[in-house]
């Protein structure tokens, strides 16, 4: 029988290894799944390769993260955050590497490497500094560049609702790099508020069908990070 | 010997029920039209398996009893279902599960495999058939796992197995393994070799009927 | 005030012009635009590309639209359909020519064309004769194709509900090729058998958002092209 | 003359204003954090424009009264609603939507726009700054159309308009107008060439403070 629920997010993460590549998902705190972030900090695995929109902010889930000096390097469209001084003081003092990538050119790759296409070429960045070093190539009379799938061996989701088959919804925009990321990773661990019985939700409706997660752990009150941030918590 | 039967191996239920045996609980599955779709009549007991059918759907269910709905059909357009837990999406996420490695495990038809791995499924080439490919290309391309359920021989009594395949290929060095009426066969990088015969039927039985080099089972050390 | 709904099918497909590049959706008659495709034969524009999963069956639908010989050329995985001659007589006689593209190609190249990339590179076809003649190159060890974008002037869909904005919701399996055809098509014309009000359908659940569909059409109650098949049914 | 008033030409809002009246009904439209978040507030009666938000959200309404959801935000992470007829989608379909320049018109903010449509306005260079981009290189290489809202100088009364931007891209050659305090300039083949001049400003001091030859209005003929 197939039963992906996961006892707790310590399980769910369990076997992150060193060096692992892992997705996080999240626009800011919207879908930022905090308790597997913080169950990741617990396990202790180091330099990790984080692909994530943003570097979190305060200094619990993502930040607490790099805070903790787990993150070996960051990829990620937008680093700099209102509420964090944890990023830029590793970066500036060069313990955290970054690869800067326009958000929608990181989803495609993200989403790419889900769908088993190994490149793809673009218009976003052209002429600008991100394409240097990028193969281009004109179509039609206008210039693209080359980019690359971009997978993971992890991936950390924030959900709504899931079940035992791993298919997923989400809440409004704490959508956003969930769906892509579960489809690029290799382990798809997925937080929900309620684990339902298969055939509860619509097929319809499905928004990660099971297939693209691998894991599902209930989370039935998910922190917000910004009020945690607003308490003043750190993490751990 | 007059009394040798006329069905020397197994009969396509039998082929279809060998291959539901190797399936492990709770892969993702996709079956190809024909002998394929006779294969989760007979998968055993206790193994819960997922479906997926090209056109859109994820957790197929079998053939409805009664009437079925026009707008629910599979990858073969016949009427099916749909189990609890099933999600439906559009083409490009279907073809990203296949592309994307996704699925476990393909069934398919074949009409000629060579001992490299290469398939040829789709078309027979002869100048006055319509093309027509569907989705077979991508899911030997995408699928984990390709294995293929055919006759060991054509009706003219040709061999499917192959040294090199002599119809437009599906795709290259895309096939793990075949079920046919006469052996299990892993293509290897030795080439073909026998898993296991049939009952009743002999190894020189098999190789007399293969168009490529074939090893025989290996033996237990 | 947005409202793209569309009094009938006659005008909504009144601008298609001769050549125009028309998508049709639907697997099989899952999903088959019926009534707007017999739009399509009264409006009478010929010369037409068609890129369409199948070559229709019967005498009506898309089969129809072949048989009138409206069609100079479709871009198809399968026209090979157990219930017409139409395409193969057309075919035999050298009157409509056929670019055939697996299926998951043609799903990717539409979607590409609907999200802005140019090309892609899939392993779908290599060392096939669908890969004569184009680009190969090799990722991390593995030989790909590079495969562009397939873009049109007008999509034919079949939904099941609508509202003003073009939101669209499909029924099971009928959903297929509409939202890439819808995203991928400068003119997506969508047949539902309801629009309804702005805000009816949850915005968790929309499959085609309004953005990607320029006309919505209520048609109550599409017929089933098997049905009219089996009756004989001949169109016009 | 002492009356002389501090402020000369157009204020944050009212340049808002100003472009907000070329929105044609009907258009889907991304507006930037900042200056351009004002725009949808002085969009004309009678006029629906459909917003989207890159982070996976079209039909964007204002933001809530009272306590809003932390999971409904735009793309600055401010609390926002969502309209009758709004959409959620993910990431790869909301870039599509940016990509596949199926949104008509995105209003941004900028360091720097050069005359031939170049555009700056992700990063000052300067080697301490975190470098982020967001979504600000896909929304101009994507959208139909690129408005620019920016003051006319910077602080120290530098130039914003300029030859060539020393500041890194964000795109070459997407901007088609700019609304700053000071006129409506339009980015043309030939060059700047004012639209519209705000009111009681000269075509001559508003030349003086850009850094680009700039063509007067084109005549009425």
């Amino acid at each position: 029988m197939i039963n992906k629920q996961i006892a707790s997010a310590a399980d769910a993460v369990a076997d992150v290894f060193d060096g692992a590549t892992v997705m996080i998902g999240g626009f800011g705190e919207a879908g930022s799944p905090v308790e597997l972030i913080h169950a990741l900090i617990d396990q202790g695995a180091r330099g990790l390769t984080v692909v994530s929109n943003n570097a979190g902010s305060g200094e619990v889930g993502l930040a607490a993260l790099i805070k903790n000096e787990r993150v070996a390097k960051i990829v990620c469209s937008y680093p700099r955050t209102a509420n964090s001084t944890v990023f830029p003081e590793l970066y500036h003092s060069g313990r955290i590497e970054l690869e800067l990538v326009p958000q929608g050119t990181l989803a495609e790759r993200i989403r790419a490497a889900g769908a088993g296409i190994p490149a793809f070429y673009t218009a976003s960045a052209v002429g600008t500094p991100l394409a240097e070093g990028k193969e281009s190539r004109t179509f039609d009379g206008r210039e693209y560049i080359l980019e690359r799938a971009l997978k993971a061996d992890f991936a950390l989701i924030k959900g709504k609702t899931g079940d035992r088959h791993g298919n997923i919804l989400y809440n409004k925009t704490a959508r956003n790099f969930g769906p892509i990321m579960a489809m690029a990773s290799a382990n798809a661990i997925v937080q929900v508020e309620q684990v339902v019985d298969a055939g509860t939700i619509d097929p319809e409706v499905v928004v990660s069908p099971g297939i693209f997660v691998q894991r599902v752990v209930e989370i039935a009150e998910p922190a917000h990070e910004s009020a945690l941030v607003a308490a003043g918590e750190v993490y751990p | 010997m007059s009394s040798t039967p006329t069905v020397i191996g197994r009969t396509r239920e039998e082929m279809a029920q060998r291959l539901a045996q190797d399936i492990p609980d709770g892969s993702y599955v996709n079956l190809g039209i024909g002998i394929p779709e006779l294969v989760a009549k007979f998968v055993p007991e206790g193994r819960e398996l997922v479906y997926h059918t090209e056109n859109g759907l994820l957790g197929m269910g079998p053939s409805p009893e009664g009437a079925g709905d026009p707008e629910l059909i599979n990858a073969g357009k016949r009427h099916v279902t749909a189990i609890p837990g099933a999600s439906f999406f559009h083409h490009a996420d279907s073809f990203s599960m296949i592309r994307g490695g996704h699925i476990d495990l393909c069934v398919l038809g074949a009409l000629q495999i060579a001992c490299n791995g290469d398939l040829a499924n789709w078309s027979t080439g002869t100048p006055d058939a319509i093309p027509a490919v569907g989705g077979a290309m991508d899911l030997v391309a995408g699928v984990k796992s390709i294995y293929v359920i055919t006759q060991h021989c054509t009706k003219d009594g040709e061999p499917k197995l192959v040294e090199s395949c002599t119809y437009p290929l599906t795709g290259c060095g895309v096939v793990n393994r075949i079920y046919s009426d006469l052996a299990v066969v892993d293509v290897t990088p030795d080439g073909f070799r026998v898993v296991e015969l049939s009952p009743g039927v002999e190894f020189e039985y098999v190789r007399e009927r293969t168009g490529a080099p074939l090893l025989p089972p290996e033996t237990d050390h």
